[in-house]
């Protein structure tokens, strides 16, 4: 341990991705840029406690990775600088901050993970649709996790509500109807893809990414799928942080994680998620954001929403028996 | 010997007991121990630290297995029934009450195990609870009572299931001295009146003179000599009982001839005859041993035997080390006079009461 | 009079306090108090500022009102007293089969109950899923079943197995101490073993089995990483704390639920003071008499199976993990590979092995030292006041390690001026001091000097005061006297301490994640990670050379603490 | 008294102690005791369990510090000074012996803690090793002694440091009789050498006589005497004293008058002139100490004064209960005859020596 303090030619990174994408990040950063850079894995809620606890002499200078919806937080918390990187112009419009708060750097994409084997057990087949999701044959063979603790159930949860045209009711209602098939709503949104790469269920509602990086750790009874009707996704973000020691350099990282180029290590380090940057090329694991049908996610009202449609969903459908 | 008999008649034959040793080789505990105890007899088994009592009183309850020998109850071998099958009961040195139940749970105990019914046992508890004087103690916590109380509490426990043979391991040894002397006659009275079978346990020599019937003297694990407090203490088989039991002087005689009355011998200038044990010899070197109180002491200005080393007051009595050409004996003078106790130096004339010497050999 | 001491031997009140203190104990005193303030008091205290401030209070009434959080609060409670009550049976089980069973194979036993001090995250919870989840090994496959260990059942399987050896460990000097002859005087009562067992031993040992019965509720619920892997739906406080700061950015909300929790933790610690100081005890203070009379009839073999099949378990549950860390992906394929132990050994993980065991090594002596110093004042030198300061003492591990995590990020991350003038500078975070080393390090020693604390004390009220007076007597002072008579004499309960120590330092989760700086790696952290992706291979790896550098420890500390001298029940003297 | 005078003078001036009780009413454990030791003096505190004595000696040693009054060391008051600051050492009870460290190291452990120089240490080691005893066993642990040498060791490393006063509390009541009648001797012979004025805890009234140059009875706090051992036993202060100083006959006397030998009372039918304390008053109730020793048996078929209720056999002695009209008498024949022993029921006159019996008041 031991690092010295306010080096002003060293980028200091609070990054919500994995460990390994972390440290490719940072790594080929400075051996692309010179400039040295170092992280410090923390969730969202962990990063945001920490930049908020340390705002009036900031130990990061950049924070980058984890969804977008804690970059908002933070936001409203007056804890980021805005910053509009060059970049960020081939970034589309619907993957970064209207106001230049923060820009998307990848994509996420909700879909099904299903074990074929036991979808095959069970005389299942794949799951295409959320209708499909319904089938009672899945009867407690459906994972997914709970909206209250899970930014990933509740991409689902909302992606009900935008595809119901904004009733919560309806939305609600939807998730009634799923409830009797779910196993469980388990703490961590990854949680389903694990259970379905056991086979403890035949179908996990989980980020795409999620699932492909099970798989390829030799569940190879894997496959995603994703819903017809529409899905959900989250962006995971990048974002300047407000008094930042070393604002030139952080601003020279934001503007190197929107490159093609930085885009393009996550499939490298087993992160698939989808890179933001039209031009990054897209390894055959990601998903394919142009071949699917992406809701209009809104996440800014989907955080407004949220304290509400969480504690309706707790109260009306987690507790009732299956 | 007993109102009532009701004990059992309790045969110890040749018990032996080997614990593993550390150093590989076994500690022999218990030598070839063979002793009959009659009903109702109250016997004690008194030695030195270490020399095997409470393991023969373990053997007997089947708390220790012996490793060789028998227990017999009323002619019965019980060596294989487990303790809590055998009609004893035992009191514990530290009594060994249930702190987690009350006086009245403690006596009552032995009598909810064999499942009497509930008045039964509670008339026998309201019995138990009057003959021993504990009557209002019934719901304090063991640690509430005082030594005594405690003592009482434990022997009525042991009382209530009304055993063949009661076992005691040192029972008094925790109490102060004035509790401990009415104790040792409580119990010899409830042990009369009940005619319970008894062996008792206890290094303290003046406790087993005073409640036993017969005194078993061990040593080394091996019984030095069975019989009554007074043979014990006047006609002791060995010289390592005539040491433990009380205290003794002994004198090297060589005895000149044997007569009625015993041994003919000469100690301190004077020639007398003194009882003797059988396997004492003519011409062979023997002890003489003389009791403290046997003795007398006479200020003697001039031509006395000895002269004062050391004086310890009692109270009651003085005890004198008086210095001799037989070496340093040790006199007991009983009842002081205020006035009379002679200081360290004086010359005196060591006398003798010959009814009360013995002689044994020397072995 | 052994076993019937109305009080122990250790009444703080037998050494009275004189007016004036020396100088060395106030200085210890100083000492305690400052970190006991500066590791839980003070952090604690400015979360629970938030968990107090006007903005919290409608929580509050919010709670309460709402079914959700209320089911929440009983979940917890009822999963404290279930591992509570399950912790201590299995604990009790093994102590008796140490203790009272004449059976082969009991060091074995005793060496497989102690296993569970290490207990890395997520291992025992993910081991258990793998054998006896829906697809089970052993549930699944073996027998056939399609169990669902995810819930309360799980949780309790899977944190009674991981707790137990603390009540184990207690329970066995307990039963070692009891006074053979109480057994002996129902014996020749004409008890059967079953009714000496149930009327005698039983009872006597019941104050005995509810101090771990509330250590292990305490530990219950306040445990995280077991919750978020097994607990399915039921949710408990300390889980909800965590995921209202990772899932809703809440910390105010965070502080809420930890206040909560603290009720019922705080509420055992006063009624085990309460309750327990005043029940009579067996306490050793002379010769134990008459000998253990080991069960020896049939009945020892189903008691001995039942320990088996834990044992067996427990040992499953361990051999799982380490299959995880060598096969490709255990259960499902089972092929060889070394991928994953390299990656820990040689690759990233290497650095993260290195500071960890750097750290808690540092701590864990400091750790141990504090918890017994802070034992030794409460039972001889501070009457009144000595409660509390345990009290504050136990604290670390009393409350969610998140919360004390945000704690020291509240407190330490900024830096405290008092007008211009630096104060106090962060701690928190690589621009801190000494690289935010100093903060993670002192979060080691607030989460463990619990474990020294608690056997410090235990082995204290055992040790006749006068041994200590003895040394006052012949000229040493009350530190010399600590050092000298002392703290020789409780080497063991020093042992336990630093151990038990040593483990938590390296298996702490959730407090050292909120601290972790850019130049320190925390084997925790990496294994947290590695489980979020799914990498169980990696995260089973990590698990196994973790388990393996803590058993390291234990020698080095069994090896630089030295056997501990051959004690007789009573000091100072022993009886022939 | 002492050959060469070291100890120092120690002086209790209304010491008092109150401990909370439990019930909120305080305990008061010590009460304005005020005694005065001359250098190399040996004090014995003798009391009943809970009388204070330990207290008393925990205040001294500054182990417990008192409610009010004052601990003087020649002529310095030390309230205020911690335990290891005193000029004093003690032997606990159960030894409190090191377990950890050798026999060596016990005894040297107080040098150490004083800093001495090791080979001046090592020095008074060996001496002390050599006085006591104990050469070749310095490197043996504690458990590995025998009773009485441990008892030793803890003597011995109380001594060491040379303290100005020994403090002893109970230190032989964990030993048999036989070992505690050889270990009094040798802690007053040490005592006596060395010269340090010593104050000792006990209960054993026996050991208090046998080895003090004064003995202080307690009760309930107090000091009820503070004398000489003769004088304890024969003119005792009050009937607690009379009573717990060995055993005593009280019967109800109304002395008569005085007389330069005392007072002129009747008991058991016979007048005589017995020693009075001051504060005995003519014409009001007092009763008349007899000690069993100071009372005669003989065998009286007719007219005797009573019959042998209940017999004790001692060995050196016997004890007789006597059922008298002035109640039940206990009287000890020394030196009993092993065939001249008087059978219960016998009829017997019981003779008073008036030089030995003792009038006090009845308060
Ligand atoms: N469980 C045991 N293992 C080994 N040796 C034992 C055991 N129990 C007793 N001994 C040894 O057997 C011998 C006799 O012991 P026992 O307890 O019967 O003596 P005791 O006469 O009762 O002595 P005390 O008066 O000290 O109680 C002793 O030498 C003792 O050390
Ligand atoms: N720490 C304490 N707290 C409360 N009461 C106490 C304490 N220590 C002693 N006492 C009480 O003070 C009284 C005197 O106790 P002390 O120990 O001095 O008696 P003792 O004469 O030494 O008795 P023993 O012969 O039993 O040792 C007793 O009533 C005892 O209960
Ligand atoms: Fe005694
Ligand atoms: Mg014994
Ligand atoms: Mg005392």
């Amino acid at each position: 341990p031991g690092a010295a303090s306010a080096d002003a030619g060293k980028v200091v990174v609070a990054c919500g991705a994995t460990e390994e994408w972390c440290a490719a990040m940072t790594s080929v950063f400075t051996s692309e840029t010179g400039i040295p850079a170092e992280f410090v894995r923390l969730s969202s809620g962990e990063a945001l406690a920490r930049i908020k606890a340390g705002r009036a002499d900031p130990e990061f200078d950049v924070w980058h990775g984890g969804p977008a919806d804690g970059y908002a937080a933070a936001a409203d918390d007056g804890l980021l600088q805005d910053y509009v990187s060059p970049n960020a112009a081939t970034i589309p419009d619907r993957y970064k901050d209207r106001d230049g708060t923060w820009t998307g750097v990848y994509v996420g994409v909700l879909g099904f993970c299903d074990n074929t084997e036991v979808l095959a057990e069970k005389h299942v087949p794949a799951p295409t649709s959320w209708e499909g999701l319904l089938d009672p044959a899945l009867r407690q063979n459906v994972g997914i996790a709970h909206p209250a603790t899970s930014g990933t159930a509740y991409t689902a949860l909302w992606t009900q509500v935008v595809l119901h045209r904004g009733a919560d009711d309806e939305a609600l209602a939807y998730m009634r109807r799923l409830h009797p098939n779910v196993l469980q709503y388990s703490k961590s949104g990854a949680a389903p893809a694990q259970q379905a790469a056991r086979g403890e269920i035949g179908v996990g509602v989980v980020f795409s990414h999620d699932c492909v990086a099970t798989r390829e750790q030799g569940f190879t009874d894997l496959r995603v799928t994703f819903p017809a009707e529409g899905t959900g996704y989250e962006v995971g973000g990048v974002a300047l942080v407000k008094g930042a020691h070393n604002v030139a350099g952080a601003k020279k990282y934001i503007d190197w994680a929107l490159t093609p180029g930085a885009q393009e290590i996550g499939p490298t380090v087993h992160a698939y998620q989808a890179p933001t940057n039209p031009a990054a090329k897209r390894s055959d694991k990601t998903a394919d954001l142009a071949a699917l049908k992406l809701v209009d996610y809104d996440s800014t009202a989907a955080g407004a929403r949220k304290l509400d449609l969480v504690r309706r969903f707790d109260a009306e459908i987690a507790k009732a028996p299956r | 010997m007993t109102d009532e008999t009701r004990g059992g008649r309790l045969h110890l034959d040749k018990l032996t007991k080997a614990f593993p040793g550390r150093a590989g080789a076994p500690v022999v505990a218990v030598d070839t121990v063979t002793l009959d105890v009659a009903p109702g007899e109250f016997i004690t088994l008194l030695g030195p630290s270490g020399c095997g009592k409470t393991t023969t009183l373990r053997i007997v309850a089947g708390l220790e297995e012996a490793s060789s020998g028998h227990v017999r109850l009323d002619g019965e071998a019980i060596d294989g029934l487990p303790p809590q099958r055998r009609p004893m009961a035992m009191v514990f040195q530290n009594y060994a009450l249930f702190p987690h139940l009350s006086v009245g749970e403690n006596i009552a105990y032995g009598l909810r195990t064999q499942r009497r019914a509930k008045d039964e046992t509670d008339t026998a508890l309201q019995i138990a609870l009057t003959s021993m004087n504990l009557v209002g103690l019934e719901n304090r916590a063991p640690h509430e009572l005082s030594g005594g109380q405690q003592q009482r509490v434990a022997l009525a426990r042991a009382l209530v299931v009304q055993p063949k043979v009661l076992l005691f391991d040192e029972p008094l040894s925790n109490l102060d001295a004035k509790l401990r002397g009415a104790m040792r006659a409580e119990i010899r009275r409830i042990q009369r009146r009940l005619g319970i079978t008894s062996l008792y346990v206890t290094h303290d020599q003046d406790e087993a003179m005073t409640m036993s019937d017969r005194v078993v003297v061990m040593n080394r694990g091996r019984i030095e000599q069975a019989a009554t407090p007074a043979d014990i203490y006047f006609r002791p088989a060995t010289v390592f009982v005539a040491d433990f039991i009380g205290r003794a002087n002994f004198v090297e005689v060589v005895p000149e001839r044997m007569d009625a009355g015993g041994a003919v011998v000469t100690a301190l200038g004077r020639t007398m005859t003194v009882a003797a044990r059988l396997d004492v010899q003519v011409n062979a070197a023997a002890y003489l041993m003389l009791r403290p109180e046997a003795l007398s002491l006479r200020p003697a200005p001039e031509n006395g035997t000895g002269s004062v080393l050391r004086t310890a007051f009692h109270g009651h009595s003085v005890d004198y080390e008086v210095e001799t050409a037989s070496g340093t004996l040790l006199v007991t003078v009983p009842g002081p006079d205020p006035q009379g106790l002679l200081a360290e130096g004086t010359n005196v004339t060591v006398g003798i009461d010959p009814g009360r010497a013995y002689v044994l050999t020397k072995s | 009079m052994t076993a019937l001491v109305g009080s122990p031997p250790a009444q703080p009140s037998r050494a009275r306090r004189r007016r004036r203190r020396e100088t060395s104990v106030a200085l210890a005193i100083a000492a305690c108090v400052v970190l006991v303030l500066a590791g839980s008091l003070f952090p604690l205290g400015t979360v629970l500022a938030s968990a107090l401030s006007a903005e919290a209070w409608p929580r509050y009434a919010r709670f309460f009102t709402s079914p959700v959080d209320l089911r929440i609060l009983w979940n917890t409670l009822v999963l404290g007293v279930l591992v509570g009550l399950c912790g201590t049976a299995i604990g009790f089980l093994f102590a008796f089969v140490q203790t009272r069973l004449d059976v082969p194979g009991k060091r074995l036993l005793h060496l497989i109950a102690l296993t569970p001090v290490v207990s890395p995250p997520f291992a025992v919870a993910t081991a258990t899923i793998v054998l006896f989840g829906r697809r089970g090994m052993v549930t699944h496959d073996l027998l056939g079943v399609e169990y669902d260990v995810y819930g309360l059942d799980g949780l309790v399987f899977v944190q009674s197995l991981s707790l137990f050896p603390v009540a184990y460990l207690g329970l066995l000097g307990m039963m070692r101490g009891l006074d053979p002859a109480m057994e002996e005087a129902a014996m020749t009562m004409g008890a059967s073993r079953w009714r000496v067992f149930r009327t005698v031993m039983l009872p006597l040992l019941a104050p005995g089995l509810a101090a771990p019965f509330l250590l292990l509720f305490v530990e219950a619920v306040a445990d995280l990483a077991n919750p978020l892997v097994v607990s399915g739906d039921y949710t408990v406080l300390a889980s909800r704390a965590y995921l209202a700061v990772t899932g809703e950015y809440d910390t105010t909300g965070a502080a809420v639920y930890s206040l909560i929790l603290l009720v019922p933790s705080v509420g055992v610690f006063v009624a085990q003071r309460y309750w327990l100081g005043r029940k009579v005890r067996t306490t050793i203070t002379g010769r134990p008499s008459g000998s253990v009379h080991p069960v020896t009839g049939w009945v020892r073999w189903p008691v001995l199976a039942l320990a088996m099949l834990v044992a067996l378990v427990i040992v499953g549950l361990y051999g799982t993990m380490v299959a995880g860390g060598v096969t490709r992906v255990f259960g499902v394929d089972n092929a060889l590979t070394f991928t994953h132990l390299r990656e820990v050994l040689l690759g990233v993980g290497q650095e993260a092995l290195k500071d960890t065991t750097l750290l808690a090594a540092i701590a864990t002596p400091v750790a141990g030292g504090f918890g017994l110093l802070i034992a030794w004042l409460a039972v001889r030198q501070l009457a009144r006041t000595g409660g509390w300061l345990d009290f504050a003492g136990t604290l670390g591990v009393a409350v969610p390690g998140t919360v004390l995590g945000i704690g020291y990020v509240l407190a330490y991350r900024p830096a405290r001026y008092v007008g211009d003038l630096l104060v106090l500078p962060g701690l928190v975070g690589g621009s801190a001091v000494a690289g935010g080393a100093l903060a993670i390090v002192l979060a080691y020693v607030v989460r463990s000097v619990p474990a020294g604390l608690r056997t410090g004390t235990a082995a204290l009220s055992q040790l006749h005061p006068s041994l200590e007076e003895a040394s006052r007597n012949l000229g040493a002072g009350p530190l010399r006297t600590f050092r000298k008579v002392t703290l020789p004499l409780i080497r063991p309960a020093l042992l336990t301490g630093l151990s038990y120590g040593f483990a938590r330092c390296m298996t702490s989760v959730s407090t050292i994640i909120l601290l972790v700086t850019p130049g320190t790696h925390i084997i925790t952290s990496q294994i947290l990670s590695a489980a979020n992706t799914g990498r169980y291979g990696v995260a089973f790896a990590y698990c196994t050379v973790l388990t393996a550098i803590v058993l390291a420890g234990f020698g080095v500390i069994r090896l630089l603490v030295g056997r501990s001298a051959t004690l007789h029940r009573s000091p100072g003297r022993q009886e022939r």
